[in-house]
């Protein structure tokens, strides 16, 4: 199979990196260059929907084989551990307040849908064949961490502190917040465009190939242009982004691909699909781990998690991460 | 035209915390309420901006006329939200027309 | 043919009916997702302009046949009609001011596109052949409703009545709420559309194909989940929808489609074309309606109307009423 | 610097009768003012939300910066609109630059 | 609740000089604010719209809170840029918890 | 080849131009049409990524070929003396003042991107190829006619004048304003995608081949069905629009398609590229130019210059300019 560097090669030259790069390249140039939000988030549901229904409909061919039910094992396990792993690293390299820290952690703990998106992407055009059922992993890995995460915060969560004088303490985990990251909009898309996809199977594709397949690629080109101007801008506003941080920006991920390589060679996933485990387990959320953690721990500072998530881990994974991941996955497995 | 004199309260809050606002305005008495968008802002907490990436962060203006009694409340029940979270209310005169609607 | 069990079935296994209930469930469940207005607005625009050209390219392909003028003046007789049918049935149901009624008549007297949309769609999912000619049918059909029933509104519009103190009353029906009703963004991109597509013909859809076929049953899915949502969002709001309201809510579509029927048969309409006749007239506006309706009836209750149109007429068609007609009409004509 | 004292208008409408009330400030001598989306809501005739259905119902804040009598000549016109439309309006006192504007 | 005065300061530009206006503010003291999206207004100018094509004419409402000198210097300060732009400032009194915010 | 009045009338019934058409109808008629702004903007981003990627993809076929760079010489050229040109007209036709003139100067001294992409759709319409290359050319021509519009500002912009009472007189351009011009969106996704498709060629067209292509047409029609909206309402509003400003409208396009016509004879470019070249000389900027004009000249009246290049202007050269210097073209060369 494809060496390292042949598969780095050709994710640097995939058009979809390339409008990444283009994004970046203009938000640090200061462009005024923007896509609508509203225009970019409907981009994303798509990207959902189809991604989701595309792994239905090939999960419906395949049966719900053992392999999938090792997936979505590892994919719990990775979404829980990820949060401890993160904090130690960044408690290791930073001097950041526990709720910081904790809410970091959380932002690892969940995953970036996109970036999964893009690995499967870049799958496809290395002739790689991850499993079908990878978008149902994906969503069973979104949510635990962040609520592992949240029980981090610990002492920062004890009674009293942080309540309004004479107020009584919130908990940090209320229903709200169970409802705000077990019902946020991607896992619902995507699980239920991957449940539709495994009822109507070939007869549901055979309508909308066009859609969630002819169109896939050229979306997400646009999208990742957005993204890149999107993580351009969050590294030039006010941040707290130290080079120690960023550096752990990277650590952290490749951590996170370890572990998750260790878990697909105990369980004896395939390589193809093992490249994109390591990459679910490397990314980190910037849609719901914020929405959670502005919530629950609104001590945290915004200016290190989201620089570090989407300025740091999520380009890394893009250019970097991605082909790095496959790649080892190959020689490894 | 006869005007009587009322509160405006004007709230900015992260929308993460939307929700919670208008609940704490439900159990103030304030039942009637126009919420609008933020585009960008720069808080103490830095820079925000809407976009397609962390929604939770950008900002609403629930903007509610009511009378003085009830913006007192708000007042005093907002400033246990603000201990934890980010934002900031304030208050002025107006004079509105149909005094019984507030 | 088929029967009226299997189009339910093939209807409820469509992936575009599928996306529906899962907006349903989210909305219900209180999901955050949402697509955001100016996307779902333009992919609105989007099927409007799909299908209406491809309507055109059909109609000009056999022509302005006696069966197309037949169509069309019945769809004009239920649009007038459907109003008076709505009012009676639901001022026997409820005990709604006259306003309200009236309000209510009118969503009923103008129709859903997107009911109209799915079912096309429907249509060709279950190897029928209605009438290319529909989509000028149903851009007929959104207008005359709508004015009938601010007759109904009747007594409420006398003079003074809901006049300022001492201002002159205004009449229900202004030159500005004509404007409002005859060149509404639906019609105006519908009868374009169509007019295009009989101009240009199949040298304009060898241009298009792709675009107005390809996507199209994709384009519906993402609306329909969007559509799911907002008939969720509406049944939980503050409503005045009772039991009894909610009945007739079905109630009221099922006589316009038996009305559809009647007059299918009457004027000797293929069955295929039928079937979406009835959709017509079982459909309630809720863009166009309540439009019109805010400005000359504003005593009447959107608290009732739009729950009905959106939170209970809508999904019924969607879900249940689509195939039923297309399977009665089967089973008649 | 040398500042005049004058009225803002903020008007709450449906956008169903957003051009109506445009019409009304331009009679009532009113010919600059601005527009703000609103994208949520809650009044007496329950809630509404900024979504792809029914846009009629949304609400638009109109903003006006104007002399005292103007301002009293809209309160009084809108008190016929408020008779049959829901909406509110209300004022206050602000203080501008470049009193020959307004 | 213990209640403090302020300024409130509306400005309202095009967005094409909005990034100017944000300068000034930040040199003026003036560090937090709120900027909202007009939709439509009419303006000396004529009318302008929230369309697709010359965005740059589209009006932007800043809002911030601040203190009395603070909002002094910036009207001091806009005058210039009103000398040549188009847009209006306005202020007013609002009471505001937490004082040491401002 | 053909003539010109048989590219007139295909031009006339292609689907794209009626879509216009009906744009301004309902614009004039004030149906309440609109398509929402968000999703517009995410349009004309996709219609640019795609003109850019393809003329890339193309360009890499062929190789940077001589009558590259002088057709990129020749835009350069237009490009800084449209701008007087316009002056000169419009000075002569018009007694509007001098900021005024060299604001309307700016607007056609940078193009239409718009009018590009329809002009080469048209082109693959009626059978031409003009030069892959051409995104390239356009994008140079974007910004350089503004600039030397803003000289032309001239005595508008002494020092003191303008400046504040007591203030520091500001020049035209500034740091701001070059960044504002030179980076502006629609440049650097032209000439963004044009280099990703020159790096992927056919392997990255071969991903993007349904979205960049497939699409195109379509969404073409639907951006033109928005603009002819905007093209009615600029006309509409209070607007210092005079029946000989108008008909300088139309001049100052036709003397650029001219200039443009004699470059092309000089450098004796291939008739097909030549047509697109003088639509670009013909067509007038109505996104950069504003901006940089409202910045740099707000004592210019948009009441003159927006009615004038998007009401005027846009719509004579869609619906006759692009054939027209087609038509002449093939005559010419
Ligand atoms: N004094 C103020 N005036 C206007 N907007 C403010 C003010 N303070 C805070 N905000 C808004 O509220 C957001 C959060 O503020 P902060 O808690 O200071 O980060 C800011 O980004 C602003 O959009
Ligand atoms: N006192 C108020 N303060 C703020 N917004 C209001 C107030 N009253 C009404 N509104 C707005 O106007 C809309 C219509 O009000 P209503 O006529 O009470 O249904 C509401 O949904 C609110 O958005
Ligand atoms: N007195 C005012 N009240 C509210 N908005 C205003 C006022 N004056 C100006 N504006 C807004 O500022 C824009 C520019 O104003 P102008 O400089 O008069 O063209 C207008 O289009 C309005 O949106
Ligand atoms: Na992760
Ligand atoms: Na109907
Ligand atoms: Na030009």
């Amino acid at each position: 199979m494809a060496d390292v560097f042949t598969l780095a090669l050709q994710n640097l030259t995939a058009p979809a990196v390339l409008f990444f790069a283009l994004g970046v390249l203009a938000g640090f140039a200061r462009s005024d260059l923007t896509i609508p939000d509203a225009f970019a988030k409907g981009l994303s549901i798509y990207l959902l929907l189809a991604i989701g229904f595309k792994g239905g409909v090939a999960a419906q061919a395949t049966g719900l084989t053992p392999e999938f039910m090792s997936a979505l094992g590892l994919g719990l396990v990775l979404s829980v551990a990820m949060p401890f792993v993160a904090f130690t690293i960044l408690r290791a390299m930073s001097s950041l307040d526990r709720p910081t820290l904790a809410a970091t952690a959380a932002h690892y703990g969940s995953i970036s849908i996109v970036t999964f998106v893009a690995s499967m992407d870049f799958a496809k055009l290395a002739g790689l064949q991850p499993g079908a059922y990878l978008s149902a992993v994906a969503a069973v890995m979104e949510t635990p961490g962040i609520i592992a995460a949240l029980f981090l915060a610990g002492s920062a969560g004890k009674p009293g502190e942080g309540a309004a004088p004479g107020g009584k303490a919130e908990p940090r985990i209320s229903g709200e917040l169970l409802r705000e990251v077990l019902l946020n909009g991607s896992v619902v898309v995507l699980v239920g465009a991957f449940a539709i996809g495994l009822i109507t199977g070939q007869r549901g594709m055979a309508r909308l190939d066009l859609f969630v397949n002819g169109l896939f690629a050229g979306v997400l080109c646009l999208f990742l242009l957005e993204m890149g101007l999107v993580a351009a801008r969050r590294l030039q506003g006010k941040s707290r982004l130290t080079l120690r941080l960023a550096a752990a920006g990277i650590i952290v991920p490749l951590c996170g691909a370890a572990l998750a390589l260790a878990g697909a060679v105990a369980l004896r996933l395939d390589p193809d699909t093992a490249g994109v485990m390591m990459t679910l387990a490397a990314s980190a959320s910037y849609i719901a781990a914020p929405a959670a953690v502005r919530i629950a721990l609104p001590e945290g500072d915004p200016g290190v998690y989201l620089p570090l998530a989407v300025g740091v881990t999520f380009p890394f994974n893009i250019a970097i991460g991605i082909p790095l991941y496959a790649g080892i996955a190959q020689a490894v497995l | 035209m006869q005007t009587h004199r009322r509160r405006k309260i004007e709230i900015i809050v992260e929308s993460a915390i939307l929700k919670r606002t208008e609940a704490l305005l439900t159990e103030c008495g304030v039942h009637v309420f126009t919420v609008l968008d933020g585009r960008e802002g720069r808080g103490l907490a830095g820079r925000w901006e809407d976009e397609n990436v962390a929604d939770a962060l950008e900002q609403r203006m629930i903007v509610a006329v009511t009378t003085a009694e009830v913006a007192e409340k708000v007042f005093a029940r907002m400033a246990e939200i603000f201990a934890r979270y980010p934002g900031v209310i304030y208050a002025s005169d107006v004079d509105v027309l149909r005094a019984e609607r507030f």
